[in-house]
């Protein structure tokens, strides 16, 4: 008993020793004369999200490295990123921690992904928090936290503009034959959110939304849900957002039952489409910048091949993810050289607002902070596949 | 024999003391660790008092919940709405919280303790887990849904001290952590702990002494799920977010890896399973599905090898060493009893 | 009206899948006392060894071989493991949880998280009415309507299962018999693996599979295994089917966004009334 | 508790004319998992007596106990505990109102010492009479000692012991010799006469006959579940049959 005692005092003793000295080393890394800008990372690289995710990782590494190879100058001073990335598991419980510990514990001020919309608010929380943190995300609920006086950026355009706007009436237009759609959505906040603005959009481009169902964001097995759907009561189906692999088995499930092959998504990628090229007529997904499925241009096509030589990826599997992604780094790096500082993320979130980039693709900011890159809907049909781009303003 | 003769008091005195001195360490800590392991930290603690508050239930009464989580995760939640939603302050919420984890720990607790097979207690329990998530998961405009809730404290206040957010709930949650020691130490000591041993030994032999094991298990579940639920109360404000995810069953299962890896029935082997699965990884940056990888895989060796966990075993191998200078004194049959073997007290 | 033949259908379907995983817990429980967590990993073997060996070698001949992997690995993990922690249900437990662990981020990280899709049998049966059935589905209600009935059978007339029954009722009564409880034990997880197996291979002919795939059966299993009584076959087999009909009634006609929650309410009102579990007639043993 | 008296062949203290019983079982039955383990028993145990039940393998008498101390619910009959019927499942209850029991298998706790257990039994509120029974035990100098470390004799004790600590009114003993060795028989044997001369009312199971024979005031078979016969050991004696079939060891 006695040496159990002991042995727990010791125990904690030297885990004490071991926190102080392994935190006194790390901690004073910033040490040198050229400025090093630490970046954290968080996107889920396994888990259900995982395939968009792995995308926003990569492409972020390599635009890190591209840049570092030349570097870029900030008040005179020669300086480099040093990233840092955190897999988030596809769990927004994992948000909080990770965000946390890249503030804190690797000392970042610029953190970047949140690939499920629940991850955002934790991931803003903790950098209000320690503050001096920016924040920049694709997901749908950043939005709620884009101001013109906060260091937070929505990488994309805000649903309403791009989806209610944009994709919907580009969609409509490209599929004239849709006329009234069943909506499956996640039984969630975000889910429940978009499917009441989404209805209306779809009306004023004379879509009617004839069912609006919610589903457990567990399942795995569609067919009961699918079942639902009256037989000859709509001619194609919206798929809400959040996992191609969701997406894939309520594609299943609705081709088994013969109920259509049409379907419209939003933010799912090409994929499931294009492996059910065969089974389906129409296949529609919101881009965001370009597709690697139909390279516009030779930037992005070069882009495409030497990213997925890189990460040892098959070309055909690389979601749209990976251009804007690797573009706002570039542009981060330009704000910050407008900024002259690298440490006040205020002020470079000031030369972000207003600025554009043209890289593989192109991104903008509004004076306000708004995004304007460009979007695009993607269009699969039995006569072939393209990619239709539409302005943001 | 003599020492055992006299211990009692002294080894409850050593115990006390133990958990102060670890208490004192930890308060240092807490002030001075750098503001980057400050989370590190923060994560021992809160991992640390959970198992050693679970342990009332393995290593006393080898009871498995395999739903320990959900209530870690209802005593952060109540404390969060009471908190945002109800506008109370933060004290008399997570109160409150640990009043409402109890209540819900007794209503799933009563019908589950009761039934004798180990199988039925882990899944009632898990499904009560699973239940509440879906509760919470529906129920999106009051609970938050499967978004979860985000909780903004700390945000543009200041910390006394000049702390920041998370080393303020540092010391909160040395606190915890001690509290929660000397609840375990305290019944342990007690009449009730007693009462819990000789349960787990032979269930229908403390009915034949007049008491109902039952009770016992009640007991101890109702207080190992509140100090779950007292670590939740400074654990969700710390963290600043909590989702339904936190109740979930892998958390639940982690917590009894920690607890089986390190060694049931004992503090040192709660805490030490929380050191190897969540601060060693965490320090080494391992990435998080290897780290799962090897974890299971350690877990399923010591599992097999030395069921004691590794405190466990390391005990056994220190009174192997020290056996040989003092041999057990040779217990003659009925000698022993009626003709003292020893020299007396 | 048409559509409830339909739903009807995909619940028996689903209530067919929760019998084979919930008959090998229960099976399993039975024998051994062991409260196996890394049992649906078993499910996950048999999904992902059907999915792959059906594109080196074609479906017939991975069907066979899925059931003997998944069944192969069960026999190893319990001579390996399992058999040792016999008595000691903490211990069994742990060590299932370890597996569980590991093997689910061993397979995150050998086929990813990824969904796959194995092979499909193409093709609708259509119902009254404008309905149809997919024959994928079709074939699983049939595969796993013949798998149960073998197995209730062979428990009934082979010799495997009356010691599988026996040491199920009373473990010391059958070793006075001459039926060593450890020998009986590994029967119990081969069978059960090669009905995990079969779970799996149904599974993956119906939806894209993932590593975690294995798990959320498992849960189910636990459930029904359960609410019908540890031990009992015909209270599985019941259960299994209420539990795959109510979700999908369930999911049709009520609610879709509590498709699993449906499981737990079950559980939870069947014990309230039936704290025993709807099939079980052991008694309480004391003294 | 009077002091205990130091007899060695006292005739029983007090077989009483017709006292109240303390214990009535009438007309039980117990049906376990389809098997009759209790048929129609019917026997009483009256203030002061000391009761001994034999009979071969499974011819019901922990059964017998399991009824009687409320771990097994009789299928038909009733007991009376002290005039009070009882019913099955309140085993914690039955063991308050001093109706105590040993059982079949070693006494004490594994993972207690031996004073822990004594503590135990007493419900932490009798020190005095731990305190008397170790003296009366001889078990002082073994109270820190973990059971399981105890011979089996000590351990028999030790449940004896714990069922002493708790002032029974009627102390039922399973097979407290079984396992023992003469001479540790012969030493628990003296101490249930002790205990039984201390005033505590005594039932014991025991296959050990002869010793049985030699302490009971009275003497209960059972065979297959049915009571085949009751009475004084000498009685017994004198049936030729009951002799030749269960008096012979």
């Amino acid at each position: 008993m006695r040496s159990t005692r002991l042995a727990a005092v010791g125990a904690t003793l030297a885990g004490a020793l071991v926190l102080t000295a392994c935190g006194g080393g790390s901690s004073g890394s910033a040490a040198g004369g050229d400025c090093r800008v630490k970046i954290g990372s968080v996107f889920s690289t396994t888990g259900a999200a995982a395939a968009f995710g792995i995308d926003g990782q990569n492409s972020i590494d390599m635009a890190v490295k591209d840049i570092n190879a030349k570097g870029f100058t900030v008040a005179g001073k020669q300086c480099t990123f040093e990233l840092k990335s955190a897999d988030m598991a596809s769990n927004p419980d994992n948000m909080a921690r990770n965000a946390q510990d890249l503030i804190t514990g690797f000392g970042a001020h610029y953190l970047i992904g949140g690939d499920m919309s629940p991850a955002i608010p934790p991931m803003v929380t903790a950098a209000e928090r320690t503050g001096n943190v920016m924040a920049l995300s694709v997901t749908t609920s950043m939005q709620n936290y884009v101001k013109p006086d906060k260091p937070f950026f929505k990488l994309s355009a805000s649903d309403d503009k791009m989806v209610n706007n944009g994709y919907i009436p580009a969609v409509t237009k490209a599929l004239p034959g849709i006329k009234r759609i069943a909506m499956l959505m996640n039984n969630d906040d975000t889910g429940r959110a978009l499917a009441d603005s989404y209805v209306p959009a779809f009306a004023q481009n004379g879509v009617e939304v004839t069912q609006k169902i919610f589903f457990d964001p567990a399942s795995t097995d569609f067919a009961a849900v699918v079942n639902q759907i009256p037989r000859g009561s709509v001619d194609g189906i919206f798929i809400g957002y959040n996992g191609d692999g969701r997406a894939a088995a309520i594609m299943d499930a609705a081709l088994d039952a013969g109920l259509t092959k049409n379907f419209i998504t939003r933010g799912i990628s090409a994929l499931p489409g294009q492996q059910r090229a065969d089974k389906i007529d129409n296949y529609a997904w919101l881009v965001l910048g370009a597709d690697p499925a139909f390279p516009g241009t030779d930037k992005v096509k070069d882009f495409i091949a030497r990213y997925a030589a890189e990460y040892k990826l098959d070309p055909a599997k690389v979601t749209w993810f990976p251009f804007t992604h690797y573009d706002y780094i570039t542009m981060l790096a330009q704000a910050m050289e407008k900024a002259g500082t690298t440490d006040d993320v205020d002020k470079v979130a000031a030369a972000l607002r207003g600025a554009s980039y043209d890289g593989v693709v192109q991104v903008s900011f509004d004076p306000s902070g708004a995004n304007t890159s460009p979007m695009g809907a993607g269009i699969l049909s039995p006569t072939g596949g393209k990619v239709v781009t539409f302005g943001i303003s | 024999m003599n020492v055992r003769g006299t211990s009692m008091r002294s080894k409850r005195t050593r115990q006390w003391g133990g958990v102060l001195v670890v208490g004192v360490v930890l308060f240092v800590l807490a002030a001075f660790v750098p503001e980057n392991r400050v989370l590190l930290l923060n994560a021992f603690l809160a991992y640390g008092a959970l198992v050693v508050g679970l342990d009332l239930l393995v290593g006393d009464l080898r009871m498995m919940p395999a739903g320990h989580a959900a209530f870690f995760g209802a005593g952060g939640y109540a404390t969060v709405l009471l908190y945002q939603k109800a506008g109370l302050p933060l004290p008399v919420a997570g109160a409150l919280a640990v009043l409402i984890v109890a209540a819900l720990a007794a209503l799933i607790g009563l019908p589950a303790v009761g039934r004798s097979s180990g199988f039925s207690f882990a899944i009632i329990t898990f499904a009560f887990g699973e239940l509440l998530i879906q509760l919470i998961a529906n129920v999106p405009g009051f609970f938050g849904g499967s978004s979860g809730l985000t909780i903004d404290w700390g945000v543009g206040s200041d910390m006394p001290f000049d702390f920041s957010v998370y080393r303020y709930f540092s010391l909160w949650l040395v606190g915890v952590l001690v509290v929660v020691m000397l609840v375990v130490v305290a019944v342990r000591n007690s009449h009730l702990g007693l009462r819990m041993k000789a349960v787990r030994a032979d269930e229908n032999g403390t009915r034949g002494l007049g008491f109902n094991p039952t009770t016992y298990k009640a007991i101890a579940f109702v207080l190992a799920s509140m100090l779950a639920g007292l670590v939740g109360v400074f654990w969700a404000p710390m963290n600043g977010f909590i989702s339904p995810d936190t109740l979930g069953v892998n958390q639940s299962i982690l917590l009894l890896g920690m607890l089986i890896i390190g060694g049931v029935g004992r503090i040192t082997g709660a805490l030490v399973g929380v050191v190897l699965l969540v601060t060693l990884p965490a320090m080494f940056d391992v990435d998080p599905v290897l780290r799962t990888v090897l974890v299971g895989l350690l877990l399923a060796i010591v599992a097999l090898l030395q069921p004691a966990g590794i405190v466990g075993g390391l005990a056994k191998l220190w009174t192997r060493l020290r056996r040989p200078k003092t041999p057990p004194p040779a217990d003659g049959p009925v000698d022993a009893a009626l003709e003292p073997a020893g020299a007396g007290r | 009206m048409d559509a409830l033949v339909t739903t009807l259908l995909l619940g028996i379907m689903q209530g067919g899948l929760y019998t084979l995983v919930g008959l090998g817990v229960t099976l399993t429980f039975g024998v051994t006392h062991i409260l196996n967590f890394a049992h649906g990993e078993f499910i996950t073997i048999g999904a992902y060894a059907f999915v792959l060996f059906a594109g080196a070698l074609g479906a017939g001949l991975a069907l066979p071989l899925a059931l003997v992997v998944a069944g192969g690995v069960s026999a190893v993990l319990y001579v390996v493991g399992f058999r040792r922690t016999i008595g000691n249900h903490l211990q069994g437990l742990a060590f299932s949880l370890g597996l569980l662990l590991f093997a689910e981020a061993f397979f995150v990280r050998t086929f990813t998280a990824t969904p796959r899709s194995g092979p499909r049998i193409e093709g609708t049966v259509s119902l009254i009415g404008q309905e149809q059935m997919p024959v994928g589905r079709l074939v699983v209600i049939g595969v796993t309507i013949v798998v149960v009935v073998v197995t209730a059978l062979a428990m009934r007339r082979t010799w495997i299962g009356l010691a599988l029954r026996a040491c199920g009722d009373d473990q010391f009564a059958a070793s006075t018999v001459g039926l060593p409880a450890k020998r009986v034990g590994l029967y119990a997880f081969v069978v059960a693996g090669a009905l995990a197996a079969v779970a799996g291979v149904c599974i993956a002919l119906v939806v894209p599979i993932t590593p975690a795939t294995g798990l959320s059966f498992l849960l189910k299993g636990f459930v029904v295994a359960i609410i019908g009584g540890l031990g009992s076959i015909e209270g599985t087999f019941v259960a299994a089917m209420m539990l795959g009909l109510l979700e999908a009634l369930g999911t049709r006609y009520v609610e879709a966004g509590l498709t699993n929650a449906y499981g737990f309410i079950l559980m939870i009102v069947i014990l309230l009334v039936a704290p025993a579990g709807l099939f079980n007639r052991r008694q309480v043993r004391a003294g | 508790m009077t002091q205990a008296q130091n007899g060695a062949v006292v005739s029983s203290p007090a077989v009483p004319v017709d006292p109240e019983p303390l214990l009535d079982v009438d007309d039980v039955s117990c049906v376990l998992g389809g098997v009759r383990a209790l048929s129609e028993v019917t026997m009483h145990i009256a203030p002061g007596e000391l009761v001994g039940i034999i009979g071969p393998n499974g011819a019901g008498k922990t059964t017998l106990f399991n009824v009687v101390t409320g771990f097994v619910p009789a299928t038909t009959g009733e007991v009376r505990w002290n005039g009070v019927p009882l019913r099955g499942g309140k085993a914690h209850r039955v063991a308050r109102s001093g109706l105590v029991r040993t059982f079949q298998n070693v006494g004490g706790f594994a993972g207690l010492t031996v004073g822990e257990n004594l503590e135990l039994a007493t419900r932490g509120r009798d020190p005095e009479a731990i305190d008397r029974v170790e003296t009366m035990l001889h078990l002082a100098d073994m109270r820190a000692r973990p059971v399981e470390d105890c011979s089996l004799a000590t351990r028999k004790l030790v449940g004896i012991a714990m069922a002493l600590v708790r002032t029974p009114r009627l102390l039922l003993l399973d097979e407290p010799l079984a396992g023992l060795d003469d001479t540790d028989r012969d030493r628990v044997t003296s101490l249930i006469e002790q205990v039984h001369d201390s005033g505590v009312t005594v039932c014991m199971v025991e296959h050990d006959i002869g010793r049985t024979l030699r302490l009971a005031d009275r003497m209960v078979v059972l065979d297959a579940g049915r009571l085949v016969a009751a009475g004084t050991p000498a009685e017994l004696a004198r049936d030729d049959v009951l002799a030749r079939n269960y008096l012979s060891s």
